[in-house]
């Protein structure tokens, strides 16, 4: 893996201001992203996991900047790129794609397949117009779908070819890094199986680095090289998937492992499940020090008052808990 | 709420304020002269007296410049004086007095009429959607929404004094509970109630979609109870907000209903105004329907929390 | 059984609330059903006359001179002297009139029976606290001009420079001593109305010398003079009740009582009328109304009115005598009168007076029917022809007749003259201000309230009438205003005033100012039923208290 | 090279439609919008050829033959002046076209622009965009009619007569155009704010859209944004309002008509004649029920026509 | 074969009595090109006890079949053939007012999103009653303390005091649980899951799954559970039908399915799912192409044009479900595979 990250998030916060109440008489704030610190490589699929609520999605979009960062940075090119306004922003758009997870709803119904992928390519000046049309049908090809969808209208496409349509849409960029917002979630199985092929030979056809956010784990196991497990706003765990599979640290990432459902009848009634009470408490008023203690089995004193440290438990793993001692000093 | 209340209520004041500038000054700039108006109603074996107008002119003090006797209305009106009618003039307050409650009561009876007719109506043609009910119902409520007010108005009338002779004439005003009410407050209510209907139905169709009605069934419930529970309650809260907004289509249909049967309320008193040209009263009006509105819209945004509990707990960027 | 219901519907809230829904429909059907049988039960306490009245007034002060509340003046106040509809004037108040030989000075003698309806007498003092009263300027008296204006000192009070009129005395309280600032010899013509009515100056009249403000209403105790007293009154709900003044000088009145309620809408009204519901209305003109109830409502004696559209000659085309002129000849009056009044009961009239002693004969050439006459002039006229004229802009259409009218003559035009810019406006109110000047048509009518072609002619085409003013664009012939000044000067029985009259209205003719239209009649605008209902020329009742009803 | 293999092609029987197609198909189906549309239609043509193809002058008067009833030779009688109704009618629908259109088109505009502004930019321009919204819904509506028509019509009047005297163009000579834009832009002022809060609605909520966003991780421009994907998505919403408000608008005029401050005579226009059709209707009931029924039947046509393109345009639950 | 700590039974110790036989079931909704089959005369069982596991991908009409059955859905989409019978009685014969009984009383439903599926105006502890009220015949004081202790009974902390709140006030695990209470109030003899974990987060998806088992063992209903997740219900249920284009393709009992998917389809479905335990491949197997849309059946088998096995006779056919001659309880709708087994 390469030394030099490709993009370097460092401290990143996000919060949301809302009113609350019938008249909007009071005010709030989502902690959506509090000090989130990682780095992506080049050519490396990153994948970020964690239930609804816990910033993995947050975190695609700020580092993105399509949500702007309340404090941090995310350096991309030896630039803090959250501070851009949208026009020193552009050149960058370019190289840094995202695909979201219903396809339908992020294309613009009255343009055709072509005109939506087409588009970024005459905005970017990517190729003239002549080209246009052949560099569309490269691009449908490269999804996996006939040149002659171009003519047609999202709504008269399935799901999986939807989405496929919008990962041509992005690939039109010519990108270097793309976020897969569950690009996947909303997929039948079988389809799911075929957009995850795709994903993955178009990352070794035109080197893309990957930010896959999921919630699947078996999925982001299959397509990832590391893995990082966020909790309310919070990173919990961050390793390679190996590392991480084998031998998870925080007390969450296990809970998480374990309520995995495996298809294998024998398995599934034989085995013992850690299974979490509780829910997951509200952004809005997110618990003191750790923020998983309210839930956690092998809580302690601590760590409802101390916010546990990010730390490298292991060589390159990633740890937020007071509980684990690895790699202490001592 | 309270605060929120208030707010609307200082957000307001300068709008109306600013409307009343403007009428006050289409009226001082544009229309004619009201001084000159009721003398020169006279018919022609009058002498021509520019002396005497001028002199009432004068003492009236309509030759003071606009925003002179702008601020002083307004000074007026802020200890509570509404000046007086130039064509009458009585008191624009007592005639306000007077006519507010007319409309008023009138507008309250036809929300309640519209309610209380369109709402089951709407609920019974989407519940037999695409059937013969449905059609009758959908067709009567286009029919009343295709007949304006002031047609349906004077036909109905005189159809009553034709084949009911004798029986209370339904015309002027006795009191809300009097029988002659019964004709234009049908009248009046007719195109709301047509509006409702439509509304009502439109929504319960969208409501019958949704799952939770599907739970209600799958419990068992009864389809009454389905009906009255789980379908109007959540349709309850969309409807009010229209009858809410409905208050403005009434307080302008009124105009047509008051006229046409002999109602002193103020739809009549603005007719009557605009006619004379005697902007104290149009002022008035203006002053009071804005109120009327603001205060109608007001309700309709407390009230939706008190309806929908969700109302509470939702975000609201405002 | 009946036990063991109610029983079990009180355990189930659900039959419960049903049968509270039945208790409420049936109370409601109960209480609609009562209510209409209450007004057939209403009991007949003698001979009501029902009047609908067709605005919502919410000023009824005898003292405006004007306006529908001006048609029921005579029911409640007793005028000095009094019309009948024959035309002949007979003593009310004052018993008496006499000029001096100037004609500048007339002495007034009040019948020492004359009481108000509190039984006090009327005095000199209350004739003249009225008529100053109806010459303050806040009193908005729109036809106090009419009568009081040539009485020395009107001017500064009508201009708000004096509170009284310096030119009325009062030697004793039976008489009434005017001095006019010149000569008037009909001046005792112009008492017999209730333009100025006497009133209780005490009450009418407050200290500040203005009128004070609902005077006359019950609550103010007001005292009336006339047959009938006001009862009760609600502006809000335009209903007037008048009951017999028991204190009447004059004959009892047959009436037990006179309800006026206001109704606006006419077709309301009629059908009102039709079912028997209402006997009179204060003035119903539809063009259906022979159809609806018969020629004897509205038919009645013509009176000295007419109608008639007026040209402003100060605007453009009408500045073209020759423009003018095409479009009167290009008008056909015989078409006019059958678009507006086919079944009458008006009557079409040439010139501009009528029914005045010396209208039948006045050598008053009527104007011709002659379309190709008026194209010829139209083209020979500054315009050079239809294409270039500026649109022509009628106002006061405000009825169905005067609509009708408008839109014939219009028609005309358009098929005799090729004219296409014409447009009509409901209401002349909006162009009563500065901006008059933009209409070119007015519609409107003149007359008289005393039967004298002078007083006639010098309210219509008089440069200083309101009519020549604002009507014809500040008309002014010199002619005209001299043979009528001096025809004003004549005696009542002097040949010469009618013919100097009939002077000035030929010299009329020729400026070709207005297209003639209708002679008026004074309808009766009450059913079979209701007699001794003939009107004065102010439209109200001669002698209210021989109304009756069959 | 095509890197997922596909093991066989989608099945392919209908070939692309678009949406506009495709909600056509939809609204084609619906037969009370079809009903509504052909209504439209038949009007439509009556208010451009009508005049020239009714057998009399909607103007000529033929006082021997007054208030006639509905026959062979005049279709729907004549009224009090010996004119033919129908006729009159037709040409009416020229006037109700021309008020329609004249009216939403300048509420339209004014709604649309202060919509559109508001949703995009947010912030004060909302604000005051919306409080100016909620001022105009405040006030009477015939109140503001009239009283801008009263006092600003006879000053333009004058002002367009002096100029036409002082330099004889005939531009100023035909002074009804200001009748109409007078009358019905002050009906237009009383009728923007449906259309401003309706665009703004529909701008919010597509600001919110998800390819809104996708459209900006493109890098687009917000002008490209707002041409290419917020306009054509709100402009579904508009037509549908935009027919219901023509509906609406010829029932206003009709209304504005029967208070006297309408269309003036003699041009034909339904509320005219319906309020003169008022008067005499016990006698001559053709002459209210031709305008009446027209008027009625223009205006349930376009609500149907309006109901059905919410259906075709909105498609829920349709895929 | 078994494990030790299996605390199911095995499904052939099940009395084998039917407690719900749907036969031959066609569903049609009305499109506008004209009605179309949704749901082809589709056959399935539950017996006494059992718990079955419906699989499927969205659109092939395993919530349809359930639904439609008890009369669930809009008037547009008809059953148009066949019987269901519900403990011998056929749910489609019935009045009305019987089906109303047999809903919420002796069958229970617990629906996918629990946030649209409860009323939002209503309070939780009036939902709840409802069905107490109209199938029990208790009063409203008696349902609302039944209605507390069937919260406790799911596992909602503070139970009392949450009877008076709304839904919207409640996390979705807690919804759901409530959704659960309410179809589980007057103990039915069938439990209708329909997906109700898609909507949840892994760890609450974990509890919902393990609350119902641990429910239908204390109370002893059975239960059908309708996913697209065939890990999922794994260790679940007892038996499997995975349904295609409104068929049912393959019926087995769990393990057979897990060991030896016989269907084209289900062994591409299998296959398609990443597995914890599998290692990092270049590529998952995938099933190429779409589900046919309703009314756009194809001829013959509905799996034909993306299955990989195609025949001729495939495209000419519809094949029936037809026992395995191992097993007969595994059963197979499938030429190819009916025939390799019989080779073997």
């Amino acid at each position: 893996m390469a030394a030099q990250p490709l993009m370097r998030i460092e401290n990143l916060v996000k919060h949301f201001h809302v009113r609350l109440g019938a008249f909007g008489e009071r005010a709030a704030t989502v902690h959506a992203l509090d000090d989130v610190n990682f780095d992506i490589f080049e050519g490396e699929t990153l994948s970020l996991v964690g239930e609804s609520g816990c910033g993995k999605s947050t975190t695609g979009f700020t580092l993105l900047n399509l949500h702007r960062a309340t404090e941090g940075k995310v350096i991309y090119q030896g630039k803090n790129i959250v501070e851009l306004d949208e026009k020193a922003m552009r050149p960058y758009r370019r190289q840094l794609q995202i695909v979201f997870q219903d396809p339908y709803s992020t294309l613009n119904p009255r343009m055709t397949i072509g005109e939506a992928v087409g588009e970024p390519i005459l905005f970017h000046k990517l190729a003239t117009k002549a080209e246009l049309k052949d560099r569309i049908a490269t691009l449908l090809a490269d999804v996996g779908l006939p040149p002659r969808f171009a003519s047609r209208y999202p709504h008269e496409l399935s799901g999986g070819q939807r989405q496929r349509v919008a990962i041509a849409r992005a690939l039109a960029c010519q990108p270097k890094f793309i976020v897969c917002d569950e690009a996947i979630s909303a997929l039948d199985v079988s389809v799911q199986a075929q957009i995850i092929n795709l994903l993955l030979d178009l990352q070794q056809k035109y080197g893309l680095t990957y930010l896959f956010i999921a919630h699947d784990l078996a999925v982001v196991r299959h397509i990832s090289d590391r893995v990082g497990v966020m909790y309310l706003g919070r990173l919990a765990e961050l390793a390679t998937r190996e590392e991480l599979f084998e031998h998870p640290l925080h007390p969450y990432t296990k809970a998480l492992l374990s309520a995995v459902p495996e298809a294998d009848p024998v398995h599934e009634r034989s085995r013992k499940r850690q299974i979490l009470q509780g829910d997951v408490p509200s952004p809005l008023s997110p618990p003191s020090g750790c923020r998983f203690h309210t839930r956690c089995p092998i809580a302690m004193d601590i760590c409802g008052k101390v916010v546990p440290e990010w730390r490298e438990a292991r060589p390159g793993h990633m740890v937020a808990c007071h509980a684990v001692t690895e790699g202490l000093p001592g | 709420m309270l605060r929120y209340i208030a707010t609307r209520f200082v957000v307001w004041i300068p709008s109306v304020l600013l409307v009343m500038l403007g009428v006050y000054a289409l009226a001082y700039f544009g229309a004619g002269d009201p001084i000159k108006l009721i003398f020169l109603r006279a018919p022609g074996d009058v002498a021509y007296n520019p002396e005497r107008i001028e002199a009432i002119r004068e003492s009236a003090g309509l030759n003071r410049p606009f925003l002179v006797q702008f601020g002083s209305y307004i000074w007026n009106l802020l200890h509570g004086n509404f000046g007086n009618s130039l064509s009458s003039g009585r008191s624009v307050w007592a005639m306000i007095s007077a006519a507010a409650p007319v409309s008023f009561k009138l507008a309250l009876c036809s929300v309640i009429l519209t309610a209380v007719v369109a709402i089951p109506l709407g609920l019974i043609a989407a519940l037999n959607q695409n059937t013969r009910t449905d059609y009758a119902i959908l067709g009567s409520a286009l029919f009343l929404w295709a007949i304006p007010a002031y047609v349906a108005g004077p036909m109905l009338m005189v159809m009553l004094i034709m084949i009911l002779p004798g029986s209370a004439v339904p015309y002027g005003w006795g009191g809300i509970f009097d029988v002659r009410i019964i004709l234009p407050l049908l009248v009046l209510s007719f195109q709301p109630i047509a509006l409702i209907v439509r509304q009502t139905r439109a929504a319960v169709i969208e409501v019958l979609s949704e799952d939770f009605v599907r739970t209600a069934r799958a419990k068992g419930v009864p389809e009454v109870i389905v009906a009255l529970r789980h379908i109007l309650r959540p349709v309850l809260t969309p409807v009010v907000t229209q009858l809410g907004l409905i208050m403005i289509t009434i307080v302008n249909g009124a105009i047509f209903v008051e006229l046409v049967f002999g109602l002193p309320g103020l739809g009549r008193l603005t007719v009557q105004a605009l006619t004379n040209t005697d902007y104290p009263v149009i002022l008035a009006i203006t002053l009071i329907g804005s109120f009327l509105v603001m205060i109608s819209n007001l309700l309709v945004d407390v009230l939706y929390p008190l309806l929908d509990p969700r109302a509470n707990d939702t975000r609201r960027s405002r | 059984m009946s036990n063991q219901n109610n029983e079990a519907s009180a355990s189930q809230p659900q039959i419960t609330r049903r049968n509270a829904l039945k208790l409420g429909l049936c109370t409601s059907v109960a209480l609609g059903l009562f209510g209409l049988s209450a007004r057939i039960v209403m009991a007949q306490e003698g001979q009501v006359l029902k009047v609908a009245h067709p605005a919502f007034n919410q000023d009824w002060s005898p003292l405006r001179g004007g306006g529908p509340p001006y048609r029921w003046n005579s029911a409640w106040w007793a005028s000095p002297m009094y019309f009948d509809s024959k035309g002949d004037l007979h003593p009310y108040v004052f018993t008496s009139w006499e000029p001096a030989a100037d004609n500048k000075t007339w002495t007034f003698k009040i019948d020492p029976k004359a009481v108000f309806s509190d039984g006090s007498k009327i005095t000199a003092e209350d004739v003249k606290g009225s008529w100053n009263v109806s010459a303050m300027p806040n009193t908005k008296n729109q036809r106090a001009d009419q009568v009081l204006s040539k009485v020395a000192g009107y001017a500064d009070v009508s201009a708000g420079k004096a509170k009284e009129i310096s030119g009325i005395a009062t030697p004793d309280e039976g008489t009434v001593v005017v001095t006019l600032s010149e000569a008037d010899p009909i001046f005792f013509m112009r008492l017999g109305n209730h333009i100025a009515p006497i009133t209780k100056a005490s009450q009418s009249r407050g200290e500040d010398g203005e009128e004070v403000a609902d005077w006359y209403m019950p609550t103010s105790d007001a005292v009336y003079s006339g047959p009938f007293k006001l009862t009760s009154i609600d502006l809000d709900s335009g209903k007037l009740v008048f009951e017999p003044n028991e204190n009447f000088f004059g004959p009892k009145p047959k009436l037990a009582r006179i309800e006026i309620d206001s109704i606006e809408d006419n077709v309301t009204a009629t059908s009102l009328l039709k079912s028997g519901e209402y006997n009179a209305h204060t003035e119903l003109v539809t063009s259906t109304i022979v159809q609806d109830l018969g020629a004897s409502f509205a038919e009645g004696p013509l009176i000295p009115t007419s109608q008639h559209f007026w040209f402003n000659s100060a605007r453009a085309p009408m500045d073209d005598p020759k423009v003018r002129q095409a479009l009167i000849m290009a008008v056909d009056r015989e078409g006019l009168m059958k678009a507006s009044f086919p079944d009458g009961p008006h009557k079409k009239t040439d010139q501009v007076i009528n029914s005045v002693p010396g209208a039948d004969k006045s050598g008053f050439e009527p104007y011709p029917y002659d379309p190709e006459g008026a194209k010829k002039l139209l083209a020979e006229s500054t315009y050079g022809g239809p294409e270039r004229l500026p649109k022509l802009l009628f106002v006061g259409i405000s009825g169905p007749a005067i609509e009708a009218a408008a839109q014939f003559i219009a028609e005309q035009w358009r098929q005799n003259l090729g004219i296409t810019a014409v447009d009509m406006k409901p209401q002349q109110d909006a162009y009563a201000g500065p901006d008059q000047n933009a209409v070119q048509i007015f519609r409107d009518d003149v007359g008289t309230r005393v039967p004298d072609a002078v007083s006639y002619l010098a309210g219509s085409i008089a440069s200083t009438s309101s009519n020549a003013q604002n009507k014809l664009g500040g008309y002014k012939n010199d002619k005209v205003d001299s043979l009528l000044a001096e025809a004003a000067t004549k005696s009542v029985d002097d040949p010469q005033r009618v013919a100097l009259a009939l002077e000035a209205q030929k010299a009329f003719r020729e400026d070709w100012s207005f297209i003639p239209w209708y002679a008026q009649a004074m309808s009766r605008w009450a059913t079979d039923k209701v007699t001794g209902i003939d009107k004065n020329l102010d439209w109200q009742v001669v002698a209210p208290w021989d109304i009756s009803i069959a | 090279m095509s890197v997922v293999p596909m093991t066989t092609t989608p099945i392919e029987i209908e070939p692309p439609v678009s949406l506009w197609r495709d909600a056509w198909h939809r609204l084609r189906r619906n037969r009370l919008a079809v009903f509504g549309l052909i209504v439209v239609v038949i009007l439509a043509f009556a208010a451009i050829f009508g005049p020239y193809l009714t057998p009399y002058d909607f103007l000529s008067q033929d006082l021997n033959s007054r208030n006639m009833a509905p026959s062979l030779s005049h279709l729907f009688g004549t009224d009090d002046l010996g004119r033919d109704v129908f006729s009159r009618v037709v040409y009416g629908t020229r006037t109700a076209f021309l008020v329609a259109i004249v009216v939403t088109f300048i509420a339209v505009l004014i709604g649309v622009t202060l919509g559109a502004l508001a949703g995009f930019f947010g912030g004060w321009l909302d604000r005051i965009v919306m409080w100016l919204t909620d001022m105009t819904m405040s006030i009477p509506n015939l109140l503001l009619v009239v009283v801008i028509n009263a006092s600003l019509k006879s000053p333009i009047t004058s002002w367009m007569e002096s100029r036409y005297l002082a330099t004889l163009n005939p531009v100023y000579r035909e002074t009804i155009w200001v009748d109409f834009l007078l009358v019905f832009g002050s009906m237009a002022l009383i009728s923007w704010p449906p259309y401003a809060r309706l665009v703004r609605a529909q701008v919010l909520s597509i600001r919110s859209r998800p390819y809104i966003t996708a459209a900006q991780a493109l890098g687009l421009t917000n002008r490209i944004i707002l041409m290419r994907y917020v306009v054509p998505n709100a402009l579904g919403p508009l037509i549908v309002a935009v027919s219901a408000g023509l509906g609406t608008a010829m029932v206003l005029e009709s209304a504005f008509s029967f208070l006297g401050v309408g269309v003036n005579p003699p041009t034909p226009s339904w509320g005219n004649m319906i309020s003169d059709g008022l008067r005499v209707w016990q006698h001559y009931p053709h002459l209210l029920a031709a305008p009446a029924a027209v008027l009625g039947l223009a205006s349930v046509a376009f609500s149907f026509l309006g109901d059905g393109l919410n259906d075709a345009l909105n498609p829920r639950g349709a895929k | 074969m078994m494990m030790a700590n299996d605390i199911r039974p095995e499904p052939s110790a099940k009395t084998g009595e039917r407690l719900l036989d749907v036969k031959g079931l066609t569903i049609e909704i009305e499109t506008r090109n004209g009605p179309a089959t949704i749901v082809d005369g589709i056959d399935l069982h539950v017996d006494k006890g059992e718990t079955l596991g419906i699989v499927g991908e969205s659109g092939c009409g395993k919530s349809l079949t359930m639904l439609s059955m008890m009369r669930l859905l809009p008037n547009k989409i008809k059953v148009t053939k066949g019987e269901a019978n519900f403990a011998g009685r056929d749910l489609q014969k019935m009045s009305n007012s019987e089906l109303r009984k047999v809903r919420g009383g002796e069958v229970g439903f617990i629906f996918q999103d629990p946030m649209t599926s409860l009323n939002p105006v209503m309070r939780i502890g009036q939902q709840l009653a409802e069905p107490l009220i109209y199938h029990r015949g208790m009063s409203k004081a008696e349902a609302r303390k039944r209605a507390g202790e069937l919260l406790k009974l799911v596992g909602i902390p503070g139970a009392e005091d949450r009877l008076d709140a709304y839904p919207h006030e409640l996390s979705g695990g807690m919804r759901q649980r409530v959704m659960i209470a309410i179809g589980l109030a007057c103990n039915p003899q069938l439990l209708i899951a329909d997906e109700p974990t898609t909507a949840l987060d892994v760890t609450i998806q974990a509890q919902i799954v393990d609350l119902v088992k641990d429910l239908r063992d204390k109370l002893g209903m059975s239960v059908v559970w309708i996913t697209h997740d065939l890990a999922l219900i794994a260790g679940l249920v007892d038996r499997i039908n995975v349904l295609y284009a409104g068929t049912v393709v393959e019926d087995a009992p769990v393990d057979a399915l897990f060991a030896n998917p016989s269907h084209p389809y289900t062994q591409g479905l299998l296959a398609s799912i990443p597995k914890l335990s599998d290692e990092r491949s270049a590529r998952l197997s995938s099933i190429g192409g779409t589900p046919p849309e309703p009314g756009r059946r194809p001829k013959g088998c509905p799996f034909a044009p993306r299955c990989p096995l195609v025949e001729a006779i495939c495209h000419e056919r519809v094949p029936t479900l037809e026992g395995l001659n191992h097993d007969g309880a595994h059963r197979v709708a499938c030429f190819v595979a009916q025939r390799k087994l019989e080779a073997a």
